[in-house]
């Protein structure tokens, strides 16, 4: 019941953002489509339900917004220093990463984040294990590609997934 | 300031545009045509902002969405999995 | 004018593809490059200049400054009904490679004209 | 509900969709389905025709105006051709019902009904780019009838359909395009209005698109070349929709154009040169086939040229012969498909020299082609006889003795390839006899089919009756005008 | 609006290029990427023509669906033409 | 040899149609029926969006064909590939991360959908689009899981009802109207959600019926065996 | 001209060369991987900097631009990612300076019966 209430919660909140409008006809279709949606998709949308909006999640996602974000500008300068470099400074090559998270949709954004973020690029995941492409291999110790490519998300994502 | 946009944007879809005439593989063409959506969607924005129609961005958004899924298909044939 | 001038040749393009090339699959991209074509054309023909689009979505703005809504409407059916035929076509497609084993035209085509 | 004409479009429509639902319950009861919406659709055609034959009812869909809505157009002409449409489409169902056995048969009643959709619709239309609408939904549903048996040789008919089908279609879409250009708009009868005001090389362009866009379906001449293979790669009551329909509804569309639109003295002589090289090129590759549905889709062919030439001639008597043409040519092909499509499945084989003897084995279905064979040619007192007579003295009043007798011509090289197959079907030696019988539904849509074609041959009247208003109104391009934009009579004065 | 008359030429040629691009190639999985161009191009010339609810359509139908059946047909079939 | 005659023939036929076109002005306003539109579809259907006001009130017929033409390339489709399913074959799997984000984007692709064809007389798109955006939306399972069924028993029952809705109000305006299609529904303040009399309803029933006809048909295709 | 119009200006102007320097490395890179590092990176930030941006200018547009943001942020990635993945399975090797750089070779992943 929780998870439906959430699911139905978000998919309202995107409909306002479809029409941004608080006309009660607008509202009232909204939760008329949202609702037949979330029907059938509940159960696959989310695993945590109400219990996602407690404020120590809720703080925790804006961290990890703010991580996120200072993440991607440092990632676009990289590239940019990178692409304007006439020598193309690179050093690609593939390395395993393991991670200690276990929710999929965690596993999910940390290999999204990984990808925006400096010089590293997800290619699969099997199991707990991240095959990152790395545009610049500096390490290949486990311990140090775990702190340099994905540690700061991790802790954050779980806080908030788990 | 409204040029400069516009060469920006321009510039980007040649060199994206390029990529696909020229690109070895065909993975680097789906590569050009993912991120000359993704400069699309952006630039349908801009325009909309240009030609201030608050309408316009409907079709952004319709076209951001529609074209991750043309993309990924393309993506999800080349590992053979169809 | 050069919409007109890339539109033609947009059908030009794909009819070349439809009447030279061997490959089936290619013959009905080449279709669908033509109805591409036609309906760039049609946009152009109901375009004004400086005006914009027949939608009355915020006050202020009056029928002398929009551009011909018909054409656009016509093309809106015009793009499905094409959606439709290439879909058919593309089955004949599959049912065709089904019995041939090949997408040449020049080893399918038996049936004399 | 009052009865109206939309109900030619809608009644089908909703069959149609209706369809996959009555098929979950039970897929037997969806057989019945078609039968029931054209029985429906023969008391509205029966009661509107009266009505369309005193006065012409225009409908406005949505309730707007003509220029700016569409309308349909209901009048003797209209009249006659879906009246005609449904008794085929009924016959066709009848001999569907036990020919059609094979899955997904349920498929195949649903294209069927979006078939009369269609062609109704572009009958009963008085919008141009709503008939380029049905007339795409006609096409669609005949490339997928085509493929419909899902054989080697069907798909690559239908796949050539489709890709002249689709030229047709582009070019169909361009001459709307120029047409709304130079007029700004859609609805037939103001185009007609208004096209006085266009330039005549825009006039020729158009026309000239035109043409070849419906020419393609219409089987004219260099254009055809789709038709022998869908003909007789489809299962045959197909091939009996598409000469009995499909051509019927097209050249209609064509001509309702060309009069409505083009000055016609102009084109005149073209489309009498047309239907001649369409009517002789025809019925020499008629002559030359060995399979029986690829004759009889020639000779179709041929027999549409001849109704081309009448048009072509532009004199009331003419189009009337026409237009009688188009209605025994329906009928009688019709049957010539039903009673080829039970010879070719008794006989298994598809060639004419498989028919051997098959007249003493199967009298009755080897009757009704013989009967047909008859009829086509235009023996007296068939139903046949009268149309080409007509066609005859019409392009005679015409003073152009010529086409005379490359008509005669023709008709001469048609009797050869006819008796050739009934000949066969009746003096060659015994072959080995086939114990599946015919089915007693297909027997009786030929039966029907004859007692009609002997019926109108006997009293050819009845029908001309019908016809003479049908002619007036293609050729009074005014009257169309001022009914079909309800103008004041007198408020228009031009003549083209 | 100068401006704009060079940005629609610079996307006519693109146009052009794609088409031909989609119609040489021996490989149809970039000749359905060329497609697939065709029609990012022309929904963007669709939108600087006011034409949002076709570019909209052109951007649901040319650039996902049409795309997406291309693909799904030479999956069933063959990529390569002989 | 073959591409000569083809050039040469598509020469000709180009240089024609662009000597039509060449002395057309572009950008020029005409007079013609699309300014009648302009001027009084608003008052008149109630819709903002002119281009639906016509697709839907003024050409409604045409509407109703199109969705005709692709309930026949569903049904067309379904004939011509009717006997090519079953059988096993090895297949990629997708990866995990495909398949979450899938899994959490597609109800929002519908809900998209669900707003362009509930806003077609406000904004641009509609019933079409909207369903061809439905379609998207379930394709992505497709593509993703290759375990994923529609349930074809409901999508025909969708696709049957919202086309005989649509075929119903038009028979609804005929029976409490004077024609086919007619508005027979208050037409409202235009710009709000509920205004423009059946335009909405009837964009409802396109986009569901859209909706579920390229989802079979995109099932159709992909279920089909190699 | 408020502050946020002045945001607006130069988050759409970091954005627009930010999409410039995307499709760059997207022209200069050496292979499909390296391509995608440059192209998925760069263009969204661009793209995300353009439409906030632009939301900023038009306040009234800001959910909604906002909207398309986000899905932009979720979608950019996996679709690099799905490429990067449907590249390696047929079998293009990332350009590496040394042998043993790639720890991906090698790696089954199941595949499924249909």
């Amino acid at each position: 019941m929780s998870r439906f209430i959430f699911t139905f919660a978000v998919y309202f909140l995107i409909w306002m953002g479809f029409t941004t409008s608080f006309d009660p006809q607008e509202l009232i279709a909204g939760a008329v489509l949202s609702l037949i949606i979330t029907f059938f998709s509940y159960k696959s949308f989310t695993d945590l339900g109400l219990s996602f909006l407690n404020p120590k999640r809720l703080f925790n996602i804006v961290k990890y917004m703010f991580v996120f974000i200072i993440a991607l500008f440092k990632a676009n300068f990289d590239v940019a220093k990178r692409v304007i470099n006439p020598k193309l400074p690179i050093n690609p090559g593939i390395v395993a990463y393991k991670t200690k998270l276990k929710s999929d949709t965690a596993k999910v954004f940390l290999a999204n984040s990984i990808t925006l973020t400096p010089g590293t690029l997800t290619v699969d995941v099997i199991g707990d294990t991240l095959y990152i492409h790395w545009i610049d291999v500096i390490t290949k110790d486990p311990q140090k590609i775990y702190s340099e490519i994905g540690e700061q998300f991790e802790v954050i994502l779980k806080e908030i997934f788990e | 300031m409204t040029i400069f946009y516009l060469i920006m944007i321009a510039l980007a879809i040649i060199f994206a545009a390029a990529r696909g005439l020229l690109g070895p593989t065909a993975s680097d063409r789906i590569v050009a045509l993912d991120s000359l959506t993704t400069i699309t969607t952006a630039g349908l924005v801009l325009l909309a902002f240009f030609f201030q129609r608050y309408i316009y961005v409907d079709v952004s958004l319709v076209y951001g969405v529609l074209s991750f899924v043309g993309v990924l298909t393309l993506a999800r044939y080349m590992e053979g999995g169809l | 004018m050069i919409y007109y001038a890339a539109s033609i040749l947009l059908i030009l393009i794909g009819m070349y593809a439809v009447l030279v090339k061997k490959n089936i699959i290619k013959i009905v991209i080449g279709l669908s490059i033509i109805d591409s074509g036609v309906h760039l054309l049609f946009i152009a023909i109901g375009y004004v200049k400086d005006a914009t689009a027949p939608i009355y979505s915020r006050p202020g703005l009056e029928a002398g400054q929009m551009v011909d809504p018909v054409p656009q409407a016509l093309v809106l059916t015009a793009i499905v009904i094409g959606l439709a035929v290439t879909a058919v076509a593309l089955s004949l497609v599959i049912r065709l490679y089904d019995h041939h084993k090949t997408l040449n035209i020049n080893r399918i085509r038996k049936l004399k004209w | 509900m009052s009865l109206s004409p939309v109900q030619f479009i809608a009644v089908p429509l909703f069959a149609a969709f209706l369809i996959p639902l009555i098929g979950k319950a039970s897929k037997e009861t969806v057989k019945l389905v078609p039968g029931i919406v054209l029985l429906y659709l023969s008391y509205v055609a029966l009661n509107l025709f009266p009505r369309g034959l005193e006065r012409p009812i225009v409908e406005h869909i949505a309730g707007f105006n003509p220029p700016f809505g569409i309308t349909l157009y209901y009048g003797p002409l209209a009249a006659f051709l879906t009246t005609l449409v449904t008794l085929i489409g009924f016959v066709i169902w009848l001999y569907s019902y036990k020919f059609i056995i094979r899955e997904p048969f349920e498929k195949y009643y649903m294209l069927f009904m979006l078939l009369i959709t269609g062609s109704t619709g572009i009958i009963l239309t008085g919008d141009i780019f709503n008939m380029f609408v049905f007339l795409e939904i006609t096409a669609i549903a005949a490339y997928s009838l085509t493929a419909f048996l899902r054989d080697k040789d069907g798909a690559e008919a239908a796949f050539k359909y489709l890709l002249i089908g689709s030229f047709s279609s582009t070019f169909v879409l361009l001459a709307i395009l120029l047409i709304y250009m130079q007029t700004g708009t859609l609805n037939l009868a103001d185009i007609a209005l208004k096209m006085a005001d266009v330039p005549i090389t825009m006039k020729i362009f158009i026309l000239i698109l035109f043409i070849t866009g419906l020419g393609i379906e219409a089987e004219i001449f260099p254009l055809n070349g789709w038709a022998p293979d869908a003909y007789s790669q489809a299962p045959s009551p197909v091939g009996a929709v598409f000469g009995g329909i499909v051509v019927k509804a097209t050249i209609y569309a064509l001509m309702r154009i060309v009069y409505l639109m083009f000055n016609f003295h102009s084109v005149l002589h073209f489309f009498v040169i047309m239907g001649v090289i369409t009517m002789l090129i025809a019925e020499m590759s008629a002559m030359r086939q060995h399979q029986i549905k690829r004759m009889l889709a020639f000779s179709s062919i041929g027999q549409m040229g001849l109704v081309i030439i009448a048009f072509g001639l532009g004199t009331e008597p003419g189009v009337r012969a026409a237009l009688f043409q188009m209605f025994n040519h329906a009928l009688i092909k019709t049957l010539l498909f039903f009673s080829a499509g039970y010879l070719v499945f008794h006989s298994g084989s598809k060639h004419i020299s498989a028919l051997d003897g098959l007249g003493r084995d199967k009298p009755l279905t080897s009757f009704f082609f013989a009967f047909g064979a008859l009829a086509i040619i235009g023996l007296p007192p068939f139903a046949g006889f009268w149309s080409k007579l007509y066609i005859l003295l019409s392009v005679a009043d015409a003073h152009l003795v010529t086409v005379v007798v490359l008509i005669l011509i023709s008709a001469v090289i048609e009797i050869v390839y006819y008796l050739r197959v009934v000949s066969r079907l009746y003096f060659k030696r015994e072959t080995a006899t086939d114990v599946r019988r015919t089915p007693l539904s297909g027997l009786a849509a030929m039966g029907i089919l004859a007692v009609v074609i002997l019926f109108v041959g006997l009293y050819p009247n009845t029908i001309l009756d019908w016809l003479t208003p049908a002619a007036r109104e293609l050729m009074n391009t005014s009257e169309y005008i001022r009914t079909g934009l309800h103008l004041n009579s007198g408020l228009l004065s031009i003549n083209f | 609006m100068e401006w704009m008359t060079f940005l629609v030429i610079g996307l006519i040629i693109l146009l052009i290029i794609a088409a031909v691009f989609a119609i040489t190639q021996k490989d149809l999985i970039l000749a359905v990427i060329g497609a697939s161009a065709v029609s990012v191009v022309l929904s963007i010339l669709f939108y600087i023509l006011q034409a949002p609810d076709v570019a909209l359509t052109e951007a649901a139908i040319g650039v996902a669906l049409t795309t997406i059946i291309f693909v799904i047909t030479i999956k069933k079939t063959k990529r390569y033409e002989e | 040899m073959r591409k000569v005659i083809a050039v040469l023939l598509l020469g000709i036929f180009g240089y024609y149609i662009f000597a039509l076109f060449v002395n057309v002005p572009f950008g020029v306003r005409h007079d013609n029926v699309g300014q009648h539109y302009l001027e009084h579809s608003v008052q008149e259907t109630g819709a903002v969006n002119i281009v639906t006001a016509i697709v839907v009130s003024h050409r409604g017929f045409d509407t109703l064909g199109e969705v005709t033409v692709l309930f026949l390339a569903a049904t067309g489709l379904g004939a011509i590939l009717y006997d090519k399913k079953g059988k096993k074959r090895r297949l990629q799997n997708a990866s995990l991360i495909v398949k979450v984000a899938s899994k959490l984007i597609y109800p929002l692709i519908i809900l998209l959908g669900a707003y362009v064809f509930v806003h077609g007389h406000l904004t641009p798109g509609g019933g079409f689009q909207g369903g061809a955006i439905i379609a998207t939306g379930v394709l992505l399972m497709f593509i993703s899981y290759r375990r994923f069924e529609t349930n074809h028993n409901a999508l025909s029952w969708v696709e049957s009802l919202a086309g005989m809705t649509f075929v119903t109000i038009g028979l609804a305006g005929l029976i409490w109207g004077t024609s086919f299609l007619q508005n027979i529904l208050p037409l409202g303040t235009p710009n709000t959600l509920l205004s423009a009399g059946v335009i909405p309803l009837i964009y409802i029933a396109v986009g569901f019926k859209v909706g579920a006809e390229l989802t079979a048909l995109l099932d159709n295709m992909l279920k089909t065996i190699k | 001209m408020s502050v946020l119009t002045y945001l607006g200006y130069a988050m759409v102007t970091v954005g627009v060369i930010f999409l410039f320097l995307g499709a760059l490395g997207i022209f200069r890179m050496p292979d499909v991987y390296n391509r995608l590092q440059a192209g998925t990176k760069a263009t969204t930030l661009g793209a995300l900097g353009t439409i906030l941006g632009v939301g900023l200018l038009q306040p009234e547009w800001f959910w909604k631009t906002l909207i398309i943001a986000i899905f932009i942020a979720i979608s950019n990635p996996i679709s690099s990612h799905a490429l990067a993945r449907g590249s390696y399975k047929i079998g293009i090797k990332p350009i590496t300076k040394e042998d043993d750089m790639d720890a991906y070779a090698g790696v089954e992943t199941e595949n499924e019966e249909e």
